[in-house]
């Protein structure tokens, strides 16, 4: 298994900062060249929801950063599909470019390192 | 529409900023009970709330300052804000006299955040007719 | 405004376990008013206890993407939230 | 209905501090004469078993505590009874002095003012 | 001692949202570690996926009073938790 | 039994002292490694766990001095103790030189603990052998 690291995130954006920060540790390895994907699963995969608008609670939007990490070198963003049919969150309704996966139990086997968010 | 009865508000924040969201839900809520009329008793900071009061606190200059904020919406409407001596001790906030008292290298309290006991918020639980608490959101 | 016995404001995502004992500790004559994360409710799977209004306080709804998905909830702003607080005969943090 | 205060412990102990800061909160009321009750639910209860030995994690037993609160004014502990089932918490596995309580919710609704720890 | 795959270590209590991931995620060939709130399930009604290990730091479980319960559990101490992660392949800090 | 192979950890803290059990357990499990023969490469503070690295935390007497008993280990180990400088700065934690390019009033960064970038924690996952993280528990 070649090195790369899976950030995961289980927590819902804004509530908290420790998804802020995981984000932060993922865009840090890709500006390392290192191989690093991310994965929202649970309440997490509220981060992928489209037409954010948060100028009311102060908070700069995920949605914008998230958009970000494929240009800054994260390879791919996984989202867990039964934590989007939990929170009905529909292809049409998330931002571009997300993988679902049936199976995050897998993709975490694929990664050689694994960080959870805070 | 019945009228609305002015209250006295104590409000408890629990929540770090940057960590939670308490701070900034409970400065909106305050600059709205304050804009309704009513008045704000005193601001508690209790368990990882004190961190409020840190005059240390650097965010980027693209986020929210949320002890500059809340510093001065305090000191606009002179309004007390306490932080819980026992709690701020364990996390690291201290004021002058407490630097002395513990031969610390230095203090790190914002002003006007103020230190003191956990009677500031009983007697808050006592004198205000509403007391409401923001917690970290887990 | 209908009288509210108790006021529930809840933070905490419906996955924690606080949020589930916020929701099965509502009466009739209640009032459920969802802040920050708890806004996460109006998108999931959740079943309230019929009669019991529920609000959610729009910032955190728009902010989280949710403003099409509120059906069975009534948005309020700041300025409501405090009338709430202000009318309620006891409020509980969850 | 008299003013009277319950404080609610839903955290575990020994894994974060505001239970311990929640119990605070208690005796600081007692200390002013005020009636203050405590109420353990969810993973709370576990602060309610007997035989905590906590040497080797460095910390303070919250048993001895508690055993105290009766001293300090604390007029009852209450535990709610689903959540004592849930962690196979048994009254001879208790210490003394603990109520059961079937309805957490009735219970929060006979006392004026409810806090929970943090 | 046994070959490990992947051993995951678990402190959040049984009610966290992340202790029911961390649950499901197991598979054959991993190792369970419960360490601080996550001992907690050694009192609790849960059901692990059969044939996988399960570990618990023994100065949490004693903390907490749950030294009498630990059926289908090893208590282990540091020096052992240090070599379960040591002949791990992998390791996940839920 | 089999031999049990030589590890070089890194340990990433991101529970705060006195909020979550993290930075106790992971000195337990740093002393248990290093009496095992084993090395630490680095300890890395992040998010809350940056509190870890406080001079000014004061606990009650009979409370354990978690940043003292950290800063000890680290000191006759000769183990390098880094707080990641973004979650520093948010929370209030600083060292002289951020303090002077801030114009902050103190600082308060607990010796032997430094301050830098989050290179530090993928350097750690670069070069030792195994990853450690010490969560909040939640």
């Amino acid at each position: 298994m070649s090195k790369s690291t899976l950030i995961v995130i289980d927590q819902p954006p804004y509530g908290a900062w420790a998804g802020r920060e995981a984000l932060d540790m993922a865009f840090s390895l890709a500006a390392f060249d290192q191989r690093v994907s991310l994965l929202f699963m649970g309440a997490g995969v509220n981060w992928l929801r489209k037409s954010q608008e948060t100028s009311e609670i102060e908070q700069k939007s995920v949605e914008k950063n998230l958009s970000a990490a494929p240009v800054f070198g994260v390879e791919k963003l996984y989202a867990d599909a039964a934590a989007c049919d939990q929170y009905s969150l529909f292809p049409e309704s998330m931002i571009a470019g997300v993988v679902i996966t049936e199976s995050s139990s897998e993709l975490i086997r694929q990664h050689s390192h694994t960080a959870f968010a805070g | 529409m019945a009228a609305i009865p002015v209250q006295n508000y104590t409000l408890v924040i629990t929540g770090a900023p940057y960590s939670s969201q308490a701070p900034q839900t409970a400065l909106l809520f305050a600059e709205a009970a304050i804009t309704a009329g009513h008045t704000v008793d005193r601001v508690f900071l209790y368990g990882d709330g004190v961190h409020l009061a840190s005059a240390l606190v650097t965010p980027p200059s693209d986020e929210s300052h949320w002890p500059a904020l809340w510093a001065k919406f305090l000191t606009d409407n002179a309004i007390p804000g306490i932080a819980c001596i026992a709690s701020a001790l364990r996390r690291g906030l201290v004021n002058e006299s407490e630097q002395k008292r513990y031969a610390l290298p230095a203090s790190n309290l914002l002003d006007p955040f103020t230190i003191a006991g956990l009677g500031e918020w009983v007697e808050g639980t006592m004198t205000s007719s509403r007391v409401i608490y923001f917690h970290g959101g887990g | 405004m209908t009288h509210i016995h108790v006021l529930h404001i809840l933070n905490k995502a419906p996955s924690h376990p606080r949020s589930v004992e916020c929701l099965s500790a509502l009466m009739p004559g209640d009032t459920l008013l969802l802040i920050e994360n708890a806004v996460l409710a109006v998108a999931s799977l959740n079943e309230y206890r019929a009669g019991i209004p529920v609000f959610a306080l729009a910032p955190d709804v728009i902010a989280r993407g949710l403003g099409e998905c509120s059906e069975n909830t009534t948005l309020v702003d700041f300025a409501a939230m405090v009338d709430l607080t202000a009318q309620a005969q006891q409020i509980i943090s969850w």
